[in-house]
């Protein structure tokens, strides 16, 4: 197979868009072409991402969570990336290293916004966690989400391990590790490049780096000198590029080319994806409304100008997702919160050997 | 009064202008944060670095090796156990290049629960910590010890760990830091960064002077005959408020604050279950392994028969994480119910 | 009979060939070394990785999370402690996933002093290992129970840390693992890689049988009525020699192989302490926040009525490593003498 | 100034022999010229090493010491390395933070072999731990070497500690840290290329990486795909290069230029220098000859091929440097041993503040 997707040329400064080709084919998996339906759908699922942050945010504020911390600025990429990853149980299927900014992924797989509400207000019924870690610390057995870790970068060293598995059960799963700017400052983000490409033992993993800018307060480019992640990638001869993040259009043709590579050569492949951190940090820092790129808007605007919705129907859109998170709200606050019994459940795993 | 994070920044402050200090670094410590905390706001040396706590103490013991004074923060101590490694190496150069070299740094981490933090904001650190050697451990209650025990740390050659206590971090003192200003409004307009634009801000810093709390050195924040208490941090806060409560119902509790957790004032514990014959530890990290189990052991050593009772401890509950709805938090770190409790059956245990 | 280093590869070939080990990895385990202390050698899923503790631990979990069964080495545990974070992560997914996920993997890893290793070849490990949540802590104190406790270790679901004595790893049991050949030439060539090359090299598995040493069960490695002494790995062997040596003098002791450091036996070590009225436990960690502490204070809360003489430890001293030259290591790690004296000193002491 | 040495080209896979260019001017230090009285020079200090090296080894046969670990194979660099220092004590002169095969830079520094024959014994004279850390773990404040660390890589991260004080103290002193192949793969090598890199605030840190193929019994190529380790440096766009670390006066040049670059531009550089592991990894492997290029042996024939020495003088260095350490060792075997009164010295420092 030739790769369609040049290495990145480290003195090429423009920023990666590149033109759609058609993925692998492979008997039990293709990404769905991209079609005005699915540019639809894109949107469809940007707005539920972005709808629950938002519903998360006023809970925050409302006294129905103690923290917030989350991915709005990150659904159009991760709208993309939910819609390509191969969902599914143990290594035939992707496995998903996520950090806590990936609302729009796991929803976009089809999570259901009420079971973030639940981890948001610390229910007995979050599903997650049951009530113990912080919203969007996914952990989601039966399509391979492995638990979000609270520690930056570490989900980077795991990636290999569900990778090594993959590559030995054949086919086209792989391992998908996403992470901060910032964060990749620690030496994890190294590690995991030198275990995917042992020599004779190249490792299917893509790892994203989302490219905002901040690690909490302070910029990114003050700590680190490079503009460009993914190029940290080169000494180790890996493959990488950048995308537009706010763009789900360009994110879904980048991902697509990423995961063909890294599907059929069995290699690992660096993507920088460059978003917006719409509402700040977190909690912590006020959660207010940043004045940066907002994906949805951008696409909202393209998707009318496009003729592929009216406003009307971008209303919809909104209305129907806002009035299910009401809903699901009135439902989650009515739900227990654990209690004493509660502490010792899950210390040590009882059941049957192998996962 | 200064909070305890204004006395971290006021004692940072003091030693940047009096006592060496380089560089006050660590993620998210310089502008225009000035520390997750505040603890670090408008200091001349104060830096940001990567996202990279193996760099950061790195980093640290090289400036040391150097000739600097650093002061480094581990954001959370949930987010230092990366480190351990380094930590030691810290501790035992001094020993390994027999006297050669000797590492003058401080490290600050905020511990504890208390603030809703979850798994990863709810660490306390110090039995880990007091396993490791060549590392003086240091916990202030209030904003007065923070300030005092940081110019200690600052001034001592050794390598020294501050945990602050995240749950009185805007704790306010009752006791003015020398120099300090007596109206806390004229404090926080000098030496707080204002909301907004911080560009060109720049501190008032009161003329804040020399102030050590020794290293070692027990307070006893209130004399009492039945039993011995022994605490440090946020705890030692709940203990007190506690024994005043007790009291009322006759029971009148010792209450030590520990302040050094290494080395630690074994003479006036010892001298204080003594007189009582009861000895309860209360701390809030877990209590497998714990540091307050090395207290019951030296206390059993050197107090066996005037033990009226089994010595107790006190601690978080053996769980892997602080979890984040109330309940769990509840049922796992000290409370002040539970810390009664405790207290009251051991002043009933019968020798 | 196998040495300790023997059970060990044969565990893991039982374990490749019964129980579903898909990976034996870390830093030359694979071949053409098979580990530095050859406990890898020849087996079919032993690898080498590059030279990375992180990664390592990482890689372990991830191979975990995705239905293998890892067994990854830490080549000496004076090498782990970069990797604490990750232990944690081990340690508490099954508990943050509420019950989502667990992870099936060991992590094996040489402690202890014993063969002149210096500061980084003699740390010992259990005092903060027990400090973190949710993994089974073993250590065998000879070949047999080496063999039972990796099985059980491979057969658990969670994490378990297998943890080696370095000081030995060559000594040879004295009773046979089931399907051990009885001569130990015959097995010495049927499993030990040949000097040289040994690119052509096959092992010939003699066909060793299920055979498991139960966690938290504690064995009785000698009854007596004087004092009980607890102890484990290479400080067992020591201890228990010295009591048999005491004996001789009158001092009858009671010494229980603790084997699972957590959960520990502590029914074993209550009854026993019932009967003898005094305790010593003995390992080589340093003191300060010793496991043994923990040991001390739950037969303190249990027997307390029952002690006749406040309960003892002893371990290593409390410096930064164990210094090279024989002169340090006698004075900072209990030796025979020092155990003989401490159990002396305790047997004689009067309630 | 002109950066003399260019940055390694990624495609470009021969080993590297720069060609002299006079070194920087500067007031207080130059490297000296490699004239003929310096290529002698170079020889007696490389047998200097090697031969207290082999003494060691058959110390540790004969019951004088417990466990050698040492240098034999990296005599080349090591040698050029030593005299290049700039030598002294604080930010003004350059720091080195040494891994254990480094006894020919400290040699060539002029540190005396019966010191080493003190740690090898663990004797209570020995200098650098009191007999308490292996042989060639040294520590030599006058020099600025801190302690070396037996934890791989860890002295990665104190090199940008050291490189920022000699930042901010102005001059030449730039922070040396050597280490191994194999233990590249640690991400404190990475961690070290940020650090040294943040933007405004590079410092003056030459990385080297012995590149001798192995990490005790691992083939370093098996684990880690590059030939070139130094490579890694691109992805940090630090310059890099690597230099046959056996040919003495290729490595003196190829040192020359890239100090020239770390001590003018104030900004890192990697260097890879290629070298044998002659006795193997330790006595744990019975450090046996091994059958790879001896540089002592190359380099001795190159100067007789040259005309700078005959094989008479150069057997009279090898007589000078052997009588030395067998009289050494008498000396040594006398010295006292540490006992119980020892163990707990230097525990705390408390000698006055400061470094
Ligand atoms: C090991 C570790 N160190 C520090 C933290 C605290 N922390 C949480 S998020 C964050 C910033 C992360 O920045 P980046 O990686 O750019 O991701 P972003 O939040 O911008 O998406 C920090 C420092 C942590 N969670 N883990
Ligand atoms: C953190 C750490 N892990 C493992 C070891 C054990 N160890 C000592 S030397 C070595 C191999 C180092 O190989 P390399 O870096 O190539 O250096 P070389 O010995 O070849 O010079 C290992 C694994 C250690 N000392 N420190
Ligand atoms: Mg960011
Ligand atoms: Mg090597």
């Amino acid at each position: 197979m030739q790769p369609t997707l040049p290495v990145h040329n480290r003195s090429d400064d423009t920023v990666l868009t590149p033109t759609f080709v058609p993925g692998p084919s492979d008997a039990r998996w293709m990404p769905p072409a991209l079609d005005a339906a699915l540019q639809v759908r894109l949107h469809d699922l940007m707005v539920k991402a972005r709808a629950t942050e938002e519903m998360l945010i006023r809970m925050m504020r409302t006294g129905h969570g103690y923290f917030w911390i989350g991915g709005p600025g990150e659904e159009a990429y991760g709208a993309a990336l939910g819609l390509l990853v191969h969902k599914g149980h143990g290594p035939a299927y992707d496995y998903l290293h996520l950090h806590y900014r990936s609302s729009a992924v796991v929803l976009a797989m089809g999570s259901e916004p009420i079971d973030l509400l639940r981890q948001m207000r610390s229910t007995v019924t979050d599903p997650y966690s049951k009530g113990r870690n912080f919203v969007n610390h996914f952990a989601i057995k039966p399509w391979n989400v492995v638990p979000v870790t609270p520690t930056i970068e570490t989900q980077y060293l795991m990636a290999p391990g569900t990778a090594l598995m993959q590559r030995r059960h054949g086919g086209i799963g792989c391992s998908i590790v996403t992470g901060g700017d910032a964060g990749s400052a620690e030496g994890d983000f190294y590690s995991a490049m030198n275990w995917s490409t042992r020599p004779g033992s190249e490792l299917p993993v893509l790892m994203l780096v989302a490219q905002n800018g901040y690690g909490i307060s302070t910029e990114a480019s003050t700590v680190q000198n490079t503009p460009h992640l993914h190029q940290r990638a080169d000494g180790f001869r890996i493959r990488n590029a950048r995308v537009d993040g706010n763009d789900p259009i360009a994110s879904w043709h980048a991902l697509v080319e990423a995961m063909d590579y890294v599907r059929h050569e069995r290699k690992p492949f660096v993507l920088q994806v460059n978003c917006s951190r719409l509402y700040g940090h977190s909690s912590s820092s006020g959660a207010n409304r940043h004045d940066e790129p907002d994906c949805v808007q951008l696409y909202e605007k393209r998707l009318v100008d496009d003729g592929l919705a009216t406003q009307t129907e971008l209303k919809l859109v909104w209305d129907k997702w806002n009035s299910l998170l009401s809903d699901a709200l009135k439902v989650v606050v009515a739900e227990p919160m654990p209690g004493k019994e509660h502490v010792l459940q899950h210390v040590w795993y009882r059941g049957p050997a192998g996962n | 009064m200064a909070t305890l994070a204004q006395a971290i920044r006021l004692a940072l402050h003091y030693g940047e202008t009096h006592l060496g200090v380089t560089d006050v670094f660590g993620q998210d410590v310089g502008p225009p944060l000035g520390g997750v905390f505040t603890c670090s706001q408008g200091l001349k040396t104060a830096w940001n670095t990567p996202l990279d706590e193996r760099g950061i103490v790195g980093t640290a013991l090289g400036i040391a090796y150097a000739g600097g004074k650093p002061v480094a923060e581990i954001q959370f101590c949930d987010y230092i156990y990366n480190c351990i490694d380094l930590l030691k190496l810290c501790g035992n150069a001094h020993w390994s290049s027999a006297g050669e070299y000797h590492v003058p740094l401080v490290l600050m981490t905020p511990v504890g629960a208390g603030i809703h933090g979850s798994m990863y904001h709810s660490h306390s650190f110090e039995s880990i910590a007091s396993h490791i050697q060549g590392w003086t451990i240091v916990m202030p209650s209030n904003a007065k010890d923070a300030y005092g025990l940081l110019l200690s740390a600052i001034a001592d050659p050794n390598p020294v760990l501050f945990m602050a206590p995240k749950g009185l971090m805007r704790a306010k003192g009752d006791e003015l830091i020398p120099g300090e200003p007596a109206d806390e409004r004229q404090l926080h307009q000098m030496i707080d960064a204002p909301v907004g634009d911080r560009s060109h801000w720049q501190p008032d810093w009161p003329p804040v002077e020399d102030y050590r709390v020794p290293f070692g050195q027990a307070r006893t924040v209130r004399a009492g005959r039945d039993l011995t208490v022994v605490s440090y941090g946020r705890q030692l806060v709940q203990c007190a408020a506690v024994a005043l409560d007790l009291a009322a119902d006759g029971i009148d509790a010792e209450v030590l604050d520990l302040r050094t957790i290494y080395p630690w004032d074994e003479a006036a514990v010892f001298a204080s279950v003594r007189k009582t014959g009861r000895l309860l530890v209360v701390n809030e990290d877990t209590e497998i392994t714990n540091f307050g189990e090395h207290v019951l052991r030296r206390v059993t050593d050197a107090c066996f028969y005037d033990l009226l009772a089994p010595p107790q401890l006190l601690a978080g509950l053996d769980v892997p994480g602080v979890g984040l709805a109330w309940g769990y938090e509840k049922h796992s770190v000290p409370q002040p119910d539970t810390i009664a409790a405790a207290m009251r059956a051991l002043a009933a245990l019968r020798a």
